[in-house]
């Protein structure tokens, strides 16, 4: 089943140009994201260190004073100008950290953000919705009570209160997206497996003695996955905007994470001034990435489940 | 009908206690009252001002049940944080906002106005351009227009809400200066500082709405009944207008619905751009000053909406749909 | 007699991504006034493209009429504006639909719905029009039509349904209609009224009937003349008595022997065996020589023309018609 | 105007019903329901259009108003509560104490402002039982005189809404109010121990839970309405400050009573003082107005100022009856960008200048550029009473014990490129606690750990014990741990900055980002190692910044370093009692340069205020210990008309064009619809 869902999804996206477009732009970013994972050894008088990453050694470059344009070979500093020790494609930001750098390293934030939080919520919501749908009775009272009251919080507001008692820090950031976002996932589960149990081929698992987590994980998982597979792709986009939003209004993760909402939200400080490149930079990688996923997602959902075609 | 809504509010009940226990778990179990004491008692508080700032916020009460002898040598058991956070909430007797020194419910009450000024025109415009748009769309189906259109409606919603704001305060504000910068004025000149937030709060939500809508009129446009009209020799904008409009509703009323609660995150971010003082403003504040008991209580209050909205909802259904009856 | 619609060589092709359907490849007919002409084939031949063809219903933009003629009451209409194409759907010419639990907007009135049809070609009042929907909803056997004016099409059964779309497709008394199986979803029990009405109906309006069915039951009780398709085009024509005597062409002999009374007790029920090919690719030469039983080496390559068989009957088929 | 933009707007609306008639077909209902939503579109044009300009006011002819800006709203309004400089410029606007700041005079003077002249004091002493020693203690008791023109504002509170006539005991009741707990009372720790039996009547009221306002305070008794007399625990000449904040202000136990009643606001949001305006209307996070009180006591602007005045036009007025604004409308805006731009559109008086704006407006020589004097905008520099530094924290194993490694890491600071880099370089090197504008304050004093010499600094590190940032025994690299009790962007940034400063030593830096109150349980345990602070003054004494590093104000109180030293302890006890003498100047600096030596903090920079006004702001002059100063502010509202109107034209040709790429983006639509219609 999933495997012809598999080669369903491939062919659509084969014929989808845009879809074939997104794809390919996704990739690149998942290869930068991968770049800054993999550590690369440096030697010093403190013996070796892992710190720096292949993208740090691909793309670090010397600190400037502050503020250079892109390409230029000099940059102001209070009126004064001075040299630049390179050149930076995308200019250097008022720390004189260069800007293209900046941005390459919010490629893994924003897959953290993406993808982090709806595998939690995915976690929370097939047990859940597994649980429910396939016992039914007071579990299933209990879980929908649980869903019931967590879904109408408004989910920014349930994500103010978590984070405002919680550390600051991306994965504290992840933790609190995901436990706000499995509600939506767990009824469509739910559903789902209410009616994947009625199915006859799992009388026939069950009459064979067949046991209950083996239903489960065995039969009724399987079938209800393309729905995870489909809401995680939807929720990427979103989920990666919320970031830039939710470092905005003060709750975002810990510094010396990537972040373009960080390097956003100094823009409004920096426009009027005439420095574009910085908002620019990670405006363009943001919403690059964030397109090319749309289109992207759009197809693989069309493709997995037609009945969802839906904005 | 009155049945009905008596059940619905019924039902909704043991929901709204839910939130109540759940704020209470969030606000008690990981904030500590000594920190909290301290960062509202400014420069250098004393211990013993700690201490009586914490017993006068009744934070040294017990968690759950009251087991020692009150002043009045009696025993109370349900004088405890979690009753008395509960009796808060549910008596609407809303707590004193640790930072500004004021009732939440009168600082709600002055905040709520600004805040549907921007919300109310930005949810009815938004709905009232995006439908025929998207009617437009689903007249010129299977065109190159339409894929356009479609394509347009991916890039629109793949540009952060954060970048409407920042280009368009820049442009249409300080550049172009059509409106004011930043500023609210109450009463009916408010609409002045009001008309900038809702056009950004419009076009951010366009290409997302236009999609959905496009999306939900295509299905009903290859309904049968449409194909029926077509055949009596109804006109397509005829058809789109009355015919498959009316049958959309019902899906657009469900999304419309519960897209209300991300209307809060817009407001948050344009009510913070342009200076409009409502419950978006307040929010930031309270986050910014670690003021529990305003997110508290309107963590309740805007479930509360919420609930009161889904019921509403409910109850328009009957009103698009005449299959749909109270039971 | 006077011809109401004509169909001449007409074509209707489907673009697809995967290439060209030709659903509707050189159909020639017409029904004259009073008269019934039964259209019958196995589903996917093509029956229901031709009846959306004549009201130029085709959906767009993948679906295009390419060639021929389609005469109206003496017009031809394809080409006409799509603004005089409206003024002829459901005055004129109107059609009764497969599904009428569907084919009822379910968020409408009933009366709405057939006043919508009547103010849209006659320009006439919100309460002339609901005169003229409760005189049809009457006509129709419905009980307490001024009642069910207001009620919507889930307060009704199917069979009421139906004769609702009955009401509405005849209220301006068109001189064709158009009947798309109009009782195949319908229990057996309804389908006899329905199909009586639709007799009353044509006798009291005189309308021209084209009637789309699988069903020979239907057509032997209903039709005057018999029009069987296969593949997206005609291989038997002629009147009804003739066509049940003498039918000519192998389909239309499958068509008839998979009908269950034909067949005696205890033996297995005839079917035609393979499926109608895909309109993607039709076979050449005659496209029933894949499933035919008696075909030789001509009908491989050479496709057989419409010749007479009889008075007024033609049948298309190299064996049985012969050279003509 | 209104005639150019009906021109206008034809052409836009012509173009709208054209893109709207590829839908207008026949059936009538229908374009009532297109013409209805063409109708909304049309109705958001016309209004956005006519919006005509921006102006964020609605203007009051005849009237004389302030307009300025507010970082944040204030917390409360009133006197006892007080804690930030926000609450406090209204609150001094509102409330006089007995002396306020004088406005025009440098160094910062203190005059009488409720008080009838200077207060009498005397020194006299006590025979105390201390742990069953009897000993002599020096008292110092102060006598204030009341004016005697001096009433409440006008309110609902008091009989017909009539102010009423103030009297020592409102004083006497103000500063009970600070010891009540039930108040939350902010400034307690002003008086604490400082005046006679103010610990007894505290500890009373703790322990009730509320104060007893009938129980007297052994040390302050008002023997007529005109007269209070105060004795202090020992001598402290500071004390006149004290009597100049807010915290002291007279408070009318009838607006407390009656605002504090069930079912009102509460005396934070309805001040009742003596001052010059009062409150008009407050809306929260948004607006606060004021207006002039109509019984406020006769009161002259200064006849005399500092040298350089006259000049400057600030004795324009001298003599005028105060104060000459109707009102003064605060707007609550937190970030400093829209300030900037309002400023600009000529919609705020005064503004300072935003960060990233510095290079534009100041020139090299730290003048206003061109551009900005052509617009009749005036600079003033003037110095703020504050300090920066980075503390480390003495009880830390690693750091409190070595004052070399200390030293070091002084050396490896870059003040000047911090400065550079946050501060537009118009901040001063700090070479130690006290700010310039201090008596104290040395300018000729160079601190040799604030030479910014790496080499000096690796010389000491080694020293320390880590050559090359390598701890000698262990051979393991130096890591030392940086708090922030604040995640916002630019606490981050000037950390990352500090951070790299210290990493050019070979040491390894970590970042603790902390939430405040995880902050505040890091610094009263003890448990960072060093973390970045700043003090501003409560008054120009000192005292003030030295208490910062006296040995039993450590945490929770503002010690943060814990820095202990029992000379610098007991210098700090003698001169808190000491008048501004040439003795007390040697202390002084004596102090300072334990602090340098030891060096508990970095002394980072002391940071001046720059701020513009436009040219119809008259009398402005920056005073560091902000007071009542806006009584003395005059607006010429002709001019500033005429700048309003020359600066905030809009440009409508762009929403024409943009009107009409618009209709060209849908002309294939018309064209595909035209099309289906002929086929």
């Amino acid at each position: 089943m999933a495997s012809s869902h598999l080669s369903i999804a491939i062919g659509r996206i084969r014929k989808d140009s845009l879809a074939k477009a997104g794809l390919c732009v996704v990739c690149l970013f998942v290869l930068v994201a991968l770049l800054d994972v993999v550590p690369v050894p440096a030697h010093d008088a403190g013996g070796v260190r892992w710190g720096r990453t292949a993208l740090d050694v691909l793309f670090q470059k010397d600190v400037e004073k502050s503020y250079s344009p892109p390409l230029a070979r000099t940059g102001i500093l209070n009126r004064l100008e001075f040299p630049l020790k390179s050149r930076h494609l995308l200019g250097t930001n008022n720390l004189g950290e260069d800007v293209l750098y900046n941005a390459l390293k919010g490629v893994r934030t924003a897959f953290i953000i993406g993808i982090v939080p709806s595998v939690i919520a995915a976690v929370f919501a097939i047990l859940f919705g597994l649980l429910a749908g396939f016992y039914g009775g007071w579990i299933d009272d209990v879980i929908q009570y649980v869903y019931q009251v967590l879904s109408s919080i408004p989910a920014i507001l349930l994500l103010i209160a978590m984070l405002m008692v919680m550390e600051r820090g991306l994965w504290q950031l992840c933790v609190a997206l995901g436990v706000t976002s499995w509600v939506g996932l767990c009824r469509l589960i739910r559903g789902e497996t209410l009616k994947v149990k009625q199915m006859e081929y799992i009388e026939a698992a069950r009459a064979l003695g067949a046991s209950d987590s083996r239903l489960l994980f065995r039969h009724i998982l399987p079938n209800v996955m393309h729905l995870v597979i489909i809401e995680i792709t939807l929720d990427f986009s979103g989920l990666v905007m919320s970031e830039a939003v939710l470092t905005f209004i003060g709750l975002g993760a810990e510094p010396g994470t990537g972040s373009w909402g960080r390097m956003i939200m100094t823009a409004d400080r920096e426009l009027p001034n005439g420095i574009w490149w910085n908002l620019t930079g990670a405006s363009v990688f943001l919403f690059l990435l964030v397109l090319a996923f749309n289109l992207f997602a759009d197809a693989l959902r069309d493709a997995l489940d037609p009945r969802l075609r839906a904005g | 009908m009155a049945y009905y809504i008596v059940r619905r509010l019924l039902l909704a009940v043991p929901t709204v206690l839910g939130v109540c226990l759940f704020t209470f778990l969030l606000f008690n179990v990981f904030a500590s009252p000594e920190a909290i004491a301290r960062k509202q008692l400014g420069k250098n508080p004393t211990p013993v001002q700690v201490k009586t700032w914490i017993s006068s916020h009744g934070m040294d009460k017990p968690m759950f049940f009251n087991f020692e002898r009150g002043r009045d040598n009696a025993v109370h058991p349900f004088d405890s944080r979690f009753w008395n956070h509960m009796k808060e909430l549910v008596l609407f007797q809303f707590p004193e906002s640790d930072y500004l020194h004021e009732k939440v419910s009168s600082l709600l009450k002055e905040k709520i106005v600004p805040s549907l000024t921007i919300t109310v025109p930005a949810f009815l415009l938004s709905i009232l351009i995006t439908l025929p748009l998207a009617l437009f769309i689903a007249y010129y189906r299977g065109t190159y227009l339409d894929r356009m259109a479609l394509f347009v409606c991916v890039i629109l919603m793949s540009i952060v809400i954060l970048n409407y704001i920042i280009f368009g305060q820049y442009f249409l504000g300080i550049v172009l200066k059509y409106f004011p910068v930043y500023g609210y004025e109450f009463g009916l000149g408010a609409w002045r500082f009001v008309l900038l937030p809702v056009i950004l709060a419009v076009a951010s939500g366009l290409g997302g709405g236009l999609r959905f809508y496009r999306t939900v009129m295509l299905n009903e446009v290859r309904a049968d009944y449409v194909r029926t009209a077509m055949a009596k020799g109804v006109s397509e904008e005829m058809i789109l207008f009355k015919h498959v409009l009316k049958n959309a509703m019902i899906p657009i009323l469900t999304v419309t619905v519960l897209s209300i609660p991300f209307l809060i995150t817009g407001s948050l971010l344009l009510e913070m751009y342009f200076g409009i003082p409502g419950m978006g403003n307040m929010m930031l504040n309270a986050i910014s000053n670690h003021d529990y008991p305003v997110i508290r209580t309107l963590v309740y209050v805007y479930s509360l909406l919420y609930i009161a909205g889904s019921i509403l909802t409910d109850i328009s259904y009957t009103l698009v749909d005449p299959r749909i009856t109270f039971k | 007699m006077e011809e109401v619609v004509r169909l001449e060589d007409l074509r209707t092709y489907f673009f697809t991504d995967e290439g060209v359907a030709r659903a509707v490849d050189g159909v020639s007919l017409s029904v004259a006034k009073g008269r019934t002409l039964g259209l019958v084939g196995e589903s996917g031949c093509g029956k229901s493209i031709t009846a959306l063809s004549i009201l130029r219903l085709v959906p767009e933009p993948q679906g295009r009429i390419v060639d021929g003629r389609i005469t109206l009451a003496g017009r031809e209409i394809r080409t006409l504006s799509e603004i005089e194409m409206r003024g002829i759907r459901g005055k004129l010419a109107s059609m009764i639909f497969q599904e009428p639990m569907t084919s009822l907007n379910p968020v409408f009135t009933i009366g709405s719905q057939i006043m919508e049809a009547v103010r849209i070609h006659t320009g006439m009042g919100r309460r002339e029009a609901g005169e003229v929907a409760i005189e049809y909803l009457e006509k129709v056997g419905i009980p307490a039509p001024r009642q069910r004016m207001s009620q919507y099409p889930h307060e009704l059964s199917g069979g009421m349904k139906q004769r609702v779309m009955i009401a509405m497709a005849l209220c301006l008394r068109p001189a064709l209609l158009i009947a798309d199986e109009p009782t195949t979803a319908l229990d057996v029990t309804i389908q006899a009224g329905i199909l009586k009405l639709m007799k009353d109906m044509q006798k009291e309006t005189g309308a021209a009937v084209l009637l789309i069915t699988h069903d020979l039951g239907i057509i032997a009780e209903m039709t005057d003349e018999v029009a069987v398709m296969y593949a997206g085009k005609i291989v038997e024509y002629g009147p009804c008595e003739s066509i049940f005597a003498s039918f000519c062409h192998p389909y239309t002999e499958g068509l008839f022997k998979s009908l269950p009374g034909r067949t005696a007790r205890g033996q297995k029920l005839y079917t035609i065996a393979g499926t109608v090919p895909s309109a993607l690719m039709f076979p050449p030469g005659c496209r029933f020589h894949t499933r035919c039983l008696l075909a030789i080496g001509r009908c491989t390559f050479d496709e057989p023309p419409l010749v007479a068989v009889a008075d007024g009957h033609r049948a298309a088929c190299w064996v049985r018609a012969g050279e003509g | 105007m209104i005639l150019k933009l009906h021109t206008l707007l034809s052409r836009p609306a012509r173009y709208f019903t054209l893109v709207g008639s590829f839908v207008t077909i026949p059936p009538p209902r229908m374009s009532l329901l297109k013409r209805s939503i063409l109708m909304s579109l049309l109705c958001v044009l016309v209004a956005g259009l006519t919006a005509c300009g921006n102006n964020p006011y609605r203007v009051e002819k005849g009237k004389s108003i302030n307009y300025t800006a507010l970082a944040e709203d204030p917390r409360t309004l009133d006197p006892a509560q007080v804690s930030d400089t926000t609450s406090a410029e209204i609150l001094n606007q509102i409330y006089d104490s007995l002396y306020q700041n004088a406005y025009l005079d440098r160094p910062y003077k203190v005059e009488p402002a409720l008080a009838a002249g200077y207060p009498e004091k005397h020194i006299f002493y006590e025979q105390v039982q201390e742990k069953g020693v009897a000993k002599r203690v020096a008292r110092m008791e102060y006598v204030f005189k009341l004016k005697d023109d001096i009433y409440f504002q006008d309110d609902p509170c008091f009989p017909k809404g009539k102010g009423r006539r103030v009297t020592a005991n409102d004083v006497i009741y103000s500063i009970k109010r600070l010891a009540d707990p039930a108040v939350q009372a902010t400034g307690y720790w002003l008086v604490a121990g400082k005046i006679k039996g103010m610990d007894a009547f505290f500890k009373k009221a703790a322990a009730r839970g509320k104060a007893d306002y009938t129980l007297d305070i052994e040390g302050i008794s008002a023997p007529d309405d005109h007269t209070l007399k105060i004795t202090l625990t020992e001598p402290y000449p500071a004390f006149l400050y004290v009597m100049s904040m807010p915290y002291t202000a007279p408070v009318a136990h009838e607006a407390v009573d009656y605002y504090n009643a069930r079912g009102r606001e509460g005396i934070s949001r309805h001040p009742v003082g003596t001052g010059a305006y009062r409150l008009k209307s407050w809306k929260r996070q948004h607006r606060i107005v004021l207006e002039r009180s109509p019984t406020f006591r006769k009161e002259y602007y200064p006849r005399a100022g500092a040298p350089g005045d006259r000049q400057k036009g600030l004795l324009d007025d001298a003599g005028m009856q105060l104060p000459f604004l109707d009102e003064i409308w605060y707007t609550v805006i937190p970030t400093a960008q829209p300030v900037w731009l309002l400023f600009l559109q000529g919609y705020l008086d005064s503004s300072g200048i935003p960060q990233e704006q510095f290079d534009r407006v100041i020139t090299k020589k730290l003048d206003l550029s061109d551009a900005f004097m052509k617009k009749g905008i005036s600079l003033e520099i003037g110095n703020d009473l504050d300090i920066y530094y980075i503390a480390f924290n003495m009880r830390d194993p690693v750091l409190g014990k070595n004052s070399y490694l200390r030293q070091a890491l002084s050396l490896a600071y870059d003040s000047d490129l911090y400065n550079q880099i946050y501060l537009n370089g118009r901040a001063i090197n700090a070479q130690g606690p006290l700010p310039p504008g201090v008596f104290g304050y040395d300018p000729a004093f160079r601190n040799p750990f604030k030479a910014h010499d790496l080499e000096k600094a690796k010389q000491l590190l080694a020293k320390a014990g880590y050559p090359g940032g390598v701890d000698a025994r262990t051979g393991t690299r130096l890591e030392l741990t940086y708090d922030i009790g604040s995640d916002s962007t630019r606490a981050r940034e000037a950390a990352t900055f500090d951070m790299r400063c210290f990493e050019q030593l070979g040491i390894k830096m970590r970042l603790q980002v902390n939430t405040f109150s995880q902050y505040l349980e890091r610094t009263i345990k003890g448990t960072f190692q060093m973390t970045a602070s700043g003090w501003l003054a409560d008054y120009p004494d000192p005292e003030n910044f030295l208490q910062l590093l006296y040995g039993p104000n450590k945490p929770p109180n503002p010690n943060h370093a814990s820095f202990s030293n029992p000379e610098y302890d007991e210098l700090y006890q003698r001169i808190k009692t000491m008048d501004d003498t040439p003795e007390r100047l040697a202390l002084i600096h004596r102090m300072v340069e334990i602090a340098v030596e030891e060096c508990p903090w970095i002394f980072n920079v002391h940071t001046p205020s720059y701020v513009l006004r436009h040219s119809w702001y008259k009398n402005g002059k920056n005073h560091s210990i902000s007071g009542n100063y806006r009584k003395y502010l005059r607006i010429d509202t002709k001019d500033r008309r005429a700048y309003w109107e020359a600066e905030n034209r809009p440009d409508y040709t762009i929403a024409v064009y943009g009107l009409l790429l618009l209709f060209a983006l849908s002309l294939p639509a018309v064209v595909v619809k035209y099309r289906r219609r002929r086929k």
